[in-house]
């Protein structure tokens, strides 16, 4: 069911735990099946994020997928770590089972919903980031069948 | 440990190879066709009828009240819908519950779809029916109840011959999805007042696509699937031989078994949820704790989610289960744990596992040491759990 | 000559040692539920789903076209039941032929009950559908052409494209009962415009209790059975996976030996014709001399009834059939020969020998004698016959 | 399916033939299923049944019970072979599977129609003997299910 990278970074998921005083801290939750996902992020003064720490209580595509968002933002600029989707975790991860494409949209609001902590803390605007929701409101998803 | 240690027997069982022994022949030499008018054929129809006499023996029922299907969704959907067709005349009103497994569930939201109206009554915090309300919601347009024996994810067998008075007292037919209970408690059609019976194979060492459902003598349902005059005219299409042979080596080797069975598999629940309630703590057994299967335990672990203990058992080789095996494609938490009155996200860290006999204390005991691991690594990783 | 001659293969056929061995593994040591998470039974899936890929392969179809159900007769209750209720805001006219087999008639008969309106076609003397009449029969309101790809009696092999092309045309549904005919003769679903196929595995070797359903990406039936998220979605009922992983072995060597076995049944089969309408007078050949399947053949001897002479042929171990197996209950003259214009009493003495690459000239040699043999004798009590 | 019985007087059926010149000769058939037999009796001037043969189109309880009818009458007085019943040709044979019941009537009606020609050759009347319809125009069998 899940790609190999998948099972690595469930069963090894990088960048588990919590940053005390983190620069921002972003808790996103699922309407579709319940889950959520905090994440810390440790930002210096330049703008780029030194840390990052996640815990989510998910399905194994949502371990994964904030394991990988993790990883992907660590060392990237507040506006580079902006520019990753849920489609740019989920490549990095071989893809997804089509039923579990939703579970990555949890680590892309998590790190959007730590940035917006970031710059409100900071009392800062972030060009392109907008107030995520506290809860992911998909569309119904069309199932063709 | 490398070897698998199977946990799931309430999604499948393993055939028995003695099962696959009284099969075999009927693949490749006694393959006739059993409608056939020559002798090589018609020994198959009493190898057929053979099997039949062994299930209706094993409900107490009588050898023409009991009818193969392709499986226990076929039955439960033939029970419901071809009621609702034969009896509509007299009313439109279904009862059943609201833990009931989806074979019937999303066969009455079907009928609901087509001007039927369904009842899905509540269960109390142990998933047990309350006869009562059931009483309440009877309609004089009811036309039919149908409530499981036992459920398939809990476990919680229901107060069968008392909901089948309360049906006969009211004249209302009483169908049972009996699948997940079939040879594995007693029953017996009559004492118990059950107009229908659905029943699988699979699910008590048999084979796959097979089941079957009893009808009273009486009860004047049709077909649901037409064609071919086989089984009394009742369900169409050349009769799966091996599998009905396969079906009756099945009954007749788990009713003689059940006893013993039963008691084994009850020692061992026990041991693994007593183990389980003192070593893991946040838990709490869903179900009954005395009135369930002898083979089901369903735990929900506090503050992790069910698809991830699931695939880290399977790294360990432990095959268990998080809901029905079926609703695996769903993300939605258990219908069942949410009727027992778990919240969402309870429910969603809940894991069923279902013994067989040949499970041993070993298995169990390596099972419990790796929950224990697994859910205290989950719990370091979720947000909802501050140690 | 003690050996069994098995001349009956449009009843059932012997499931082959090679699609058993395929089938074994899947009983007792895979035997997991395809449903479930963990890795031991999601090479069950895969198992599935490559017997899916070789039986779309067959088909010229995708991979998720194919959806596999209990038997033909589900299959052929599924197309038509499911297309009546999903398109009836469209219309509610099916068209079909006097010769289909009771799984198609039944169920059309069934939908009359319940406000459908159903034309039955003609056949010719052949058993071929006149396409002029089918034309003509269309109206605004009809929603589905279901028409048999070859008939199980008299073997006879509809124009399907060009019924296809109507149906096309005309934008209405076209559902073809291949039961006979998948894996014997040519098919390919896109160039012969069907929209939905059925088809059952113990007709080509395979084992009983399964068929599929072909449904073309955009025909918007739902399920018949309803219950969990198998078959994605519309086909609930924990999927039979030692039955589907036999069907598709079946399919695989079926369609690697068509051809050959083709060309060897149809030498065996214009050999025994040509004898028994040589040598037995008053007989006649029913069905297309061509345009027939491969395997079949099929006898009307005038003066005698079909019931005696397939038991005179089973004292001589020969395993026949007059008209299908499975309307062995019934009394009645075969529907299929009346259609094709036969008299009653012809109609009443007709012999169907359905061939397999297993039988030898010297077996139908054999029939051939005891065919006259018996024949003789019959005609010799018969008070139609004065010679 | 069938008994010994049956099997027996449908493989080696007894009296198949016809008589020239009969007494009497009686043809019946079964609109059920399209079946015919005909029964030829050869009856003495004490009206005892001498001889007695069959010719019938039908199926193998058809046969069976065609065969053990003519054995049952042979020998009898006209009034005696009156007494036969469907019921009694079943005994005889051990019994017929319940969808063949009807087959047996042929033979009863046969028997039947050839008395009722010897009687009417004979002007004669047979007490309790009545014209026997040409077709055997059963009730539809209720089946139970
Ligand atoms: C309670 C219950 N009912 C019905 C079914 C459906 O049976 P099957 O999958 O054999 O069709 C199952 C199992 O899947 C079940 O547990
Ligand atoms: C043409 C045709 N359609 C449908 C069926 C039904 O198939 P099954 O008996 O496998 O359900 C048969 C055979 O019995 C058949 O020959
Ligand atoms: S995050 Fe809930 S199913 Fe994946
Ligand atoms: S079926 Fe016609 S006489 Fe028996």
């Amino acid at each position: 069911m899940y790609t190999e990278k998948v099972m690595d970074h469930f069963s090894n998921p990088r960048n588990v735990g919590e940053i005390e005083n983190a620069s921002g801290v972003g808790t996103v939750g699922n309407a579709k099946c319940g889950d959520i996902m905090r994440m810390y992020l440790d930002i210096d003064e330049t703008g780029v994020i030194q840390d990052v720490k996640f815990k989510t209580f998910g399905c194994g595509a949502a371990v994964a997928t904030s394991s990988m968002a993790t990883e992907l933002v660590k060392g990237k600029t507040v506006e580079e770590a902006l520019k990753i989707t849920n489609k740019s975790v989920m490549e990095a991860l071989d893809g997804l089972p089509p039923v579990k494409v939703h579970c990555s949209l949890l680590a892309e609001e998590a790190i959007h919903a730590a940035l917006w902590d970031y710059a409100e803390k900071n009392n800062i605007k972030i060009e392109g980031l907008e107030k995520p929701k506290s809860d992911i409101h998909e569309e119904e998803e069309t199932i063709e069948y | 440990m490398e070897k698998k240690i199977y946990l799931d027997n309430a999604a499948t069982t393993r055939t028995r190879p003695e099962v696959v022994d009284a099969m075999l022949p009927y693949f490749t030499e006694k393959f006739g066709n059993p409608s056939s008018v020559y002798e090589f054929a018609s020994q198959n129809k009493k190898a057929v009828d053979e099997a039949r006499g062994t299930i209706a023996k094993a409900l107490g029922a009588d050898i023409t009240e009991v009818y193969f299907t392709g499986g226990g969704t076929e039955a439960d959907n033939w029970a419901i819908k071809a009621t609702a067709e034969a009896y509509k005349a007299k009313g439109n009103h279904i009862i059943t519950t609201k833990i009931e497994h989806h074979a019937v569930l999303h066969t009455c939201e079907y009928l609901e779809k087509n001007g039927y109206e369904v009842t899905y009554l509540d269960v109390d915090e142990y998933g047990i029916v309350k006869l009562d309300q059931l009483e309440k919601a009877i309609k004089p347009t009811t036309i039919l109840i149908t409530i499981m024996f036992a459920n398939n994810e809990i476990g919680t067998i229901q107060p069968i011959k008392e909901i089948g008075e309360i049906a006969k007292r009211n004249k209302i037919l009483f169908h049972t999805d009996a699948v997940q209970a079939f040879a594995q408690v007693d029953i017996n059609v009559n004492d118990m007042g059950i107009d229908m019976l659905s029943a699988s194979a699979h699910k008590l060492n048999g084979p796959k696509g097979i089941g079957f459902l009893y009808i009273k003598k009486g009860v004047k349902i049709r077909s649901l699937i037409h064609g071919g005059a086989q089984e009394r005219q009742r369900r169409a299409g050349t009769e799966n031989v091996p599998g009905v042979v396969g079906f009756g080596k099945a009954v007749e080797i788990a009713m003689a078994t059940m006893e013993d069975r039963a008691k084994k598999e009850i020692e061992l629940r026990d041991y693994l949820i007593k183990r389980v309630l003192a070593e893991v703590p946040y838990t709490r057994l869903n179900g009954d704790r005395v009135k369930r299967l002898p083979n089901n335990a369903n735990f929900s672990f506090q503050f992790i989610e069910g698809e991830s203990l699931l695939i880290m058992l399977d790294m360990n080789h432990i095959c268990a289960s998080s809901g029905s095996a079926c609703t695996s494609g769903s993300l939605d938490p258990s219908h069942v744990l949410l009727a027992i009155g778990l919240p969402h996200e309870i429910a969603h860290g809940s894991l069923r596992l279902t013994l067989s006999e040949d499970n041993t204390v070993e298995e169990i005991d390596y099972t419990v040491e790796k929950i224990k691991e697994i859910v205290d690594k989950l719990r370091k990783m979720s947000p909802l759990y501050e140690d």
